[in-house]
């Protein structure tokens, strides 16, 4: 079973990564540009047949290594 | 099976001739995975089919060499039981389909060539070369050429402490990428690669292998091969953190005995690793390709073969050490298979799931392989001569502040701040002098490196331009206070079947040979990489030297920054005013006719071993020579370092100022002499007829020539700075 | 004094830091990341480089390693520790240390020697050091702008948990002297018992007026005290 | 108009993150794990009120500054 999850900073966190490639966006002329964040994403397989035992094999695997809570939310999708 | 038609030959980069020889070494047709072995060992890269004969003759012969070229890297002997270990590397077409990654596993392959020996690597450089700053691919390839070359030396935690940088339109489409490094060893624990016994076992360790690097002959597959999809050569990409584990495991297996031979998989990966430990030891290997731990599924043996992934070693190992070597390897949690043994067949035997998929004699892949002697030609002296008073009248102001904030004379600070250059604790000099110093840990005895090239004097004339480059790095490593020991090379160089290409070639080798023995600066370790350049249009002949000298006592390192204001400035060496090929006439007229410097080797040595003493005797408080742009740039160059400014007063005789201030003649220094030790310098030279004059006085604020400008340093430091900042 | 130094397999600046500790007088001792035990120690230092190439955040794969857990362990019950560079951001993905250490603001690597400010010096780190004394140290790093939740950065403000602040020559702290984006310009902290210290620049760089200076020296004397 | 960009290495590609990832997740005890591939992610809002020109402008950015074409391979959807 495929998962997505896709990780990106919390709102009030400074994202100095989205605001660089925001500015180069913005230089390289593309003005209608409203705002872009910067996040990852994993997609991952796991071995097991029960999807709600599945995703929250992966919902584990965010909350121990996957994220920074502190400052990172994420979203889980089947794909 | 597959068959080999014309089309599979030439994808595989061998020509008619070259595959009839095949047939005649195995006295029957070759299989897919066997013309692909061939492929790879004859192609330049391995072979050297096209320099070899060139390359003999370089002096590679010294007291202080331990191990000339041959093996992974050169080996120097900087007394007690210490070894210095090094080798230059290009990585110039990878670089320019995907820089980051290009420069990145660039610097990976030149480490595992210096740990491969046993030597822990203390030190790295990079020579870089970029098209014209206003071509579109300039800034994201030097950006992305200047990131991977961090992000991997950075992670892996070396020091990457000098270069050069230089812009010329001539790279506009084949960038030059070269990586040096540099390791410390012991004397008597040096690792070679030479295979010796028989039914040993041969090892794989490192990384998994991928599809990485396959290149030509994958495309033959995809071609023919009907259920597979398209198949494209992979980017490589470099890993730095398991090459730190594969490091960290390797030095640990050599702290006993072992190993019999190792070799690290580089181009042309398990083939050429194999074929030379092989090769080396006169035996034949048997590896067993079901065995080579894969990355991806289904790879074939032809894809195992050749696959060029990164951070991989093939080890030979002493009966019985496996277990051992096996429980260091896994507590760095790198892989470690026993793949294959050595026999006493002569033959590289491939084997897949126990049938033999290849069969080859060692001899047709090594000694037997290809090797030319190119047609080449002379390269004329130009007639053309520079007449100043036919060009535009140019202020010297003008034609300095233009030089300081050009690309290539800017200061290089934006790039340096995003290498580590201090990691490891024993950098006593860091990028920005002529030269890096590195000090041996715990010891009181340091090296000095340093990497140079010029490819405008190679280009208008190899010979001179040979010897020049030669002669500078000496200068770079003299101008820190270190003796002057040995170098590595790189020759990027165009099509060597082109004639004038090959030329240019034979010319600058004969330049860098001359110069390497009269100055005893033999040369233990390069590369060659040939083809750089696209449809005819061929880069500049770019030889790169890396020079490593030593300082037996670092107990007052010395650089260019000048250290106090009223000390004497000393100019050694003669000016005559040497305009040809300068930055001067290109950066104000942008004149490309005329014959570089000419060097005399004698002047160069007397003057260098002259200032060296001088250095050894503490009567300098700093020293730089004087290179591109000439005295006053150099001059400069001390002043925006330190801070402090000069006073120069005009020369007495010279009749043109510019040629003066602005000349690139050879062998020359300025030294920072303290008043009272004035009376003994001077004796010191006079007693050794080295040729000096003494131009003027360090002072305060000011970089002043006696009535003809004055501008304050600080302006002269914000010129120089600027030009990144801009771009 | 009995220290420890932890090396995970990506550690680069693991020997540069012993050879610091054994010339301050420190017995040290190297501790592998696959240890479950840790040897009696007065100061516990996680070093710098990249622990695990630090590919997905920096320091968060160390965070999961067995050794770990015994740090935590021993820091709460007062043991002294120190994290350089890396070794902060390993802290920090712990939780020994509050905040995170964001990319910094220019995206790009830097390396190079800065001002720091020493912001309180009644702590067993810095005791040595005056207060507000401006050290040259040396930075090396990529991610080493601090970020903190605004309530957690006036409690670090109002108890005096700010180590050092990036400054100038002249120990102006300012938008220009903040070489990475560091809120406040935090170039490290304490946690709220102050046995804790983490910090982004390199103190076991400066002990040596041959290679750089002698400003890191105070930081281990402090701790000799 | 809002978007999100994932962008991951091509197969065949060798992946680092992914790779000490893999094994820490393992190591955490996660063995019904079978892969997991790191990636990029970003969240792109631009004013624009045609969806195909809100879309091509988008992709002109990934091709522009956001993918590496070498060694990337990107998916944008309308969120
Ligand atoms: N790519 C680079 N990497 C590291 N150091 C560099 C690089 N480019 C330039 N430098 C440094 O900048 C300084 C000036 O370079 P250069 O003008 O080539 O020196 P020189 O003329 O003495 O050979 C040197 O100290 C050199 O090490
Ligand atoms: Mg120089």
């Amino acid at each position: 079973m495929k998962f997505s999850v896709t990780v990106i900073l919390k709102k009030d966190v400074l994202d100095p990564q989205g605001k660089v490639v925001q500015n180069t966006l913005m230089n390289l002329g593309m003005d209608n540009l409203k705002s872009i964040r910067q996040g990852k994403f994993f997609e991952i397989e796991i071995d097991e047949k029960n999807q709600d035992i599945a995703q929250q094999k992966v919902d584990e695997m965010c909350k121990k290594l996957l994220v920074n809570l502190i400052i990172e939310e994420y979203k889980i999708s089947k794909i | 099976m597959m068959r080999i038609n014309s089309k599979i030959i030439e994808k595989h980069g061998l020509n008619e001739e070259e595959y009839k020889n095949i047939q005649k070494l195995l006295n029957r047709n070759p299989n897919l995975l066997e013309l692909g072995i061939f492929s790879a060992m004859w192609n330049e890269h391995c072979s050297y089919k096209s320099s070899k004969i060139h390359l003999k003759k370089l002096p590679t012969k010294g007291k202080q060499v331990i191990q000339g070229p041959g093996e992974n890297a050169g080996v120097i002997d900087i007394g007690d039981d210490d070894a210095i270990v090094f080798k230059i590397e290009s990585h110039n077409h990878p670089s320019y389909i995907e820089p980051y990654q290009g420069a990145a596993t660039g610097v990976g392959g030149i480490l595992r060539d210096v740990f491969t020996m046993g030597a822990r690597p203390i030190a790295l450089l990079n020579s870089i070369h970029f098209g014209s700053p206003s071509h579109h691919k300039t800034k994201s390839l030097l950006n992305g050429v200047v990131s991977g070359i961090g992000g991997y030396g950075n992670c892996i935690g070396i020091p990457t402490v000098a270069g050069e940088t230089k812009f010329n339109a001539t790279y506009n489409e084949n960038i030059l990428v070269n990586a040096m490094a540099v390791g410390h060893a012991k004397k008597n624990k040096i690792f070679y690669s030479k295979a010796k016994g028989i039914n040993k076992s041969v090892v794989y360790v490192g990384s998994k292998t991928g599809r990485d690097g396959i290149h030509g002959a994958s495309m033959a597959s995809a071609e023919f091969d009907e259920n597979s999809e398209e198949k494209k050569p992979t980017v490589q990409v470099g890993d730095p953190f398991t090459e730190k584990l594969l490091l960290e495991a390797c030095l640990e297996l050599m702290r006993d005995d072992s190993i019999i031979a190792i070799q690290d998989m580089g181009a042309a990966g398990l083939t050429s690793s194999s074929v030379e430990m092989a090769s080396k030891g006169s035996l034949g290997i048997e590896l067993e390709l079901d065995k080579v731990p894969c990355r991806e599924e289904n790879m074939t043996p032809y894809e195992m073969m050749l696959s060029e992934s990164q951070e991989r070693m093939l080890i030979i190992l002493e009966d019985g050490k496996e277990d051992h070597a096996r429980k260091i390897f896994k507590k760095w949690d790198l892989d470690f298979v026993v793949i294959g043994k050595t026999t006493n067949s002569k033959n590289i035997t491939l084997k897949y799931n126990n049938k033999i998929e290849g069969e080859i004699p060692i001899e047709a892949l090594s000694s037997k392989a290809p090797i030319y002697e190119r047609k080449w030609t002379k390269k004329p002296i130009s007639k053309n001569q520079i007449d100043l008073k036919k060009l535009k009248k140019i202020e010297i102001e003008d034609s300095l502040i233009k030089i300081l904030s050009s690309p290539n004379h800017s200061n290089k600070n934006w790039i340096t701040n995003q290498y580590d250059q201090m990691v490891m604790c024993d950098t006593a000099q860091r990028s920005g002098s002529d030269a890096a110093i590195i000090r041996i840990h715990n010891k009181d005895k340091a090296i000095a490196v340093s990497v140079d090239s010029s490819a405008n004097y190679c280009k208008s004339f190899p010979i001179s331009g040979g010897k020049q480059i030669v002669c500078e790095n000496w200068r770079n490593i003299i101008s820190v206070g270190a003796k002057p020991l040995a170098i590595t090379n790189c020759l990027n160089f165009g099509n060597p079947e082109n004639s004038q290409i090959m030329g240019e070639f034979a010319e600058c080798l004969q330049g860098i040979s001359e110069a390497c023995k009269f100055l005893d600066y033999p040369v233990v370790s390069g590369n060659v990489s040939f083809y750089n350049g696209t449809n005819k249009k061929n880069i500049y002949p770019t030889p790169v030297i890396g020079g490593v000298g030593l300082i037996q006592n670092l107990s007052n390192p010395i650089n260019h920054l000048f250290k106090k204001d009223n000390s004497i400035i000393i100019l050694v060496g003669k000016t005559f005013g040497h305009l040809g090929q300068s930055c001067f006439i290109k950066e104000n007229y942008s004149i490309n006719e005329g014959n570089p410097p000419e060097v005399n080797l004698k002047n160069e040595r007397e003057n260098g071993e002259n200032v060296l003493s001088l250095i050894q005797k503490n009567l300098v408080l700093s020293a730089h020579d004087v290179s591109s742009g000439g005295l006053l740039v150099s001059l400069s160059e001390m002043s925006i370092a330190s801070n402090l400014g000069v006073k120069i007063q005009k020369p007495k005789k010279l009749t043109n100022i510019n040629e003066y201030f602005f000349g690139e003649d050879q062998s020359r220094y300025l030294l920072e002499i303290s008043a009272d030790h004035l009376t003994r310098v001077e004796k010191n030279l006079k007693e050794n007829n080295i040729f000096y004059e003494l131009i003027g006085k360090t002072q305060k604020k000011y970089f002043e020539i006696e009535d003809e400008m004055k501008l304050d340093v600080n302006y002269l430091s914000k010129i120089n700075n600027q030009w990144y900042y801009n771009y | 004094m009995k220290s420890s130094v932890i090396v995970f397999p990506g550690s680069n600046c693991d020997r540069d830091i012993a050879d610091a500790l054994v010339k301050m007088q420190f017995k040290n001792q190297m501790v592998w990341h696959k240890e479950t035990n840790l040897p009696k120690s007065d100061l516990i230092v996680i070093p710098g480089g990249f622990s695990y190439g630090d590919y997905l955040r920096s320091g968060a794969i160390a965070g999961k390693s067995l050794i770990i857990d015994e740090v935590i362990r021993a820091a709460n019950a007062g043991c002294l520790v120190l994290g350089i560079c890396n070794g902060f951001q390993i802290l920090t993905e712990t939780g020994l240390l509050q905040g995170t250490l964001l990319r910094n603001k220019h995206l790009k690597f830097i390396n190079k020697d800065i001002n720091i400010k020493v912001m309180n010096n009644k702590t067993k780190f810095t005791s040595k050091y005056k207060i507000n004394q401006i050290l040259k140290i040396n930075i090396a790093h990529n991610e080493g702008n601090y970020f903190t939740n605004s309530k957690h950065l006036e409690e670090i403000k109002k108890e005096n948990l700010i180590a050092f602040q990036y400054c100038d020559e002249k120990g102006n702290i300012n938008n220009d002297s903040n070489p990475n984006g560091s809120m406040e310009n935090i170039a490290g902290i304490f946690n709220s018992k102050k046995n804790i210290l983490g910090m982004m620049p390199h103190p076991e760089r400066m002990i040596d007026k041959l290679i750089s200076n002698t400003d890191g020296v105070n930081l281990f004397s402090s701790l000799l005290n």
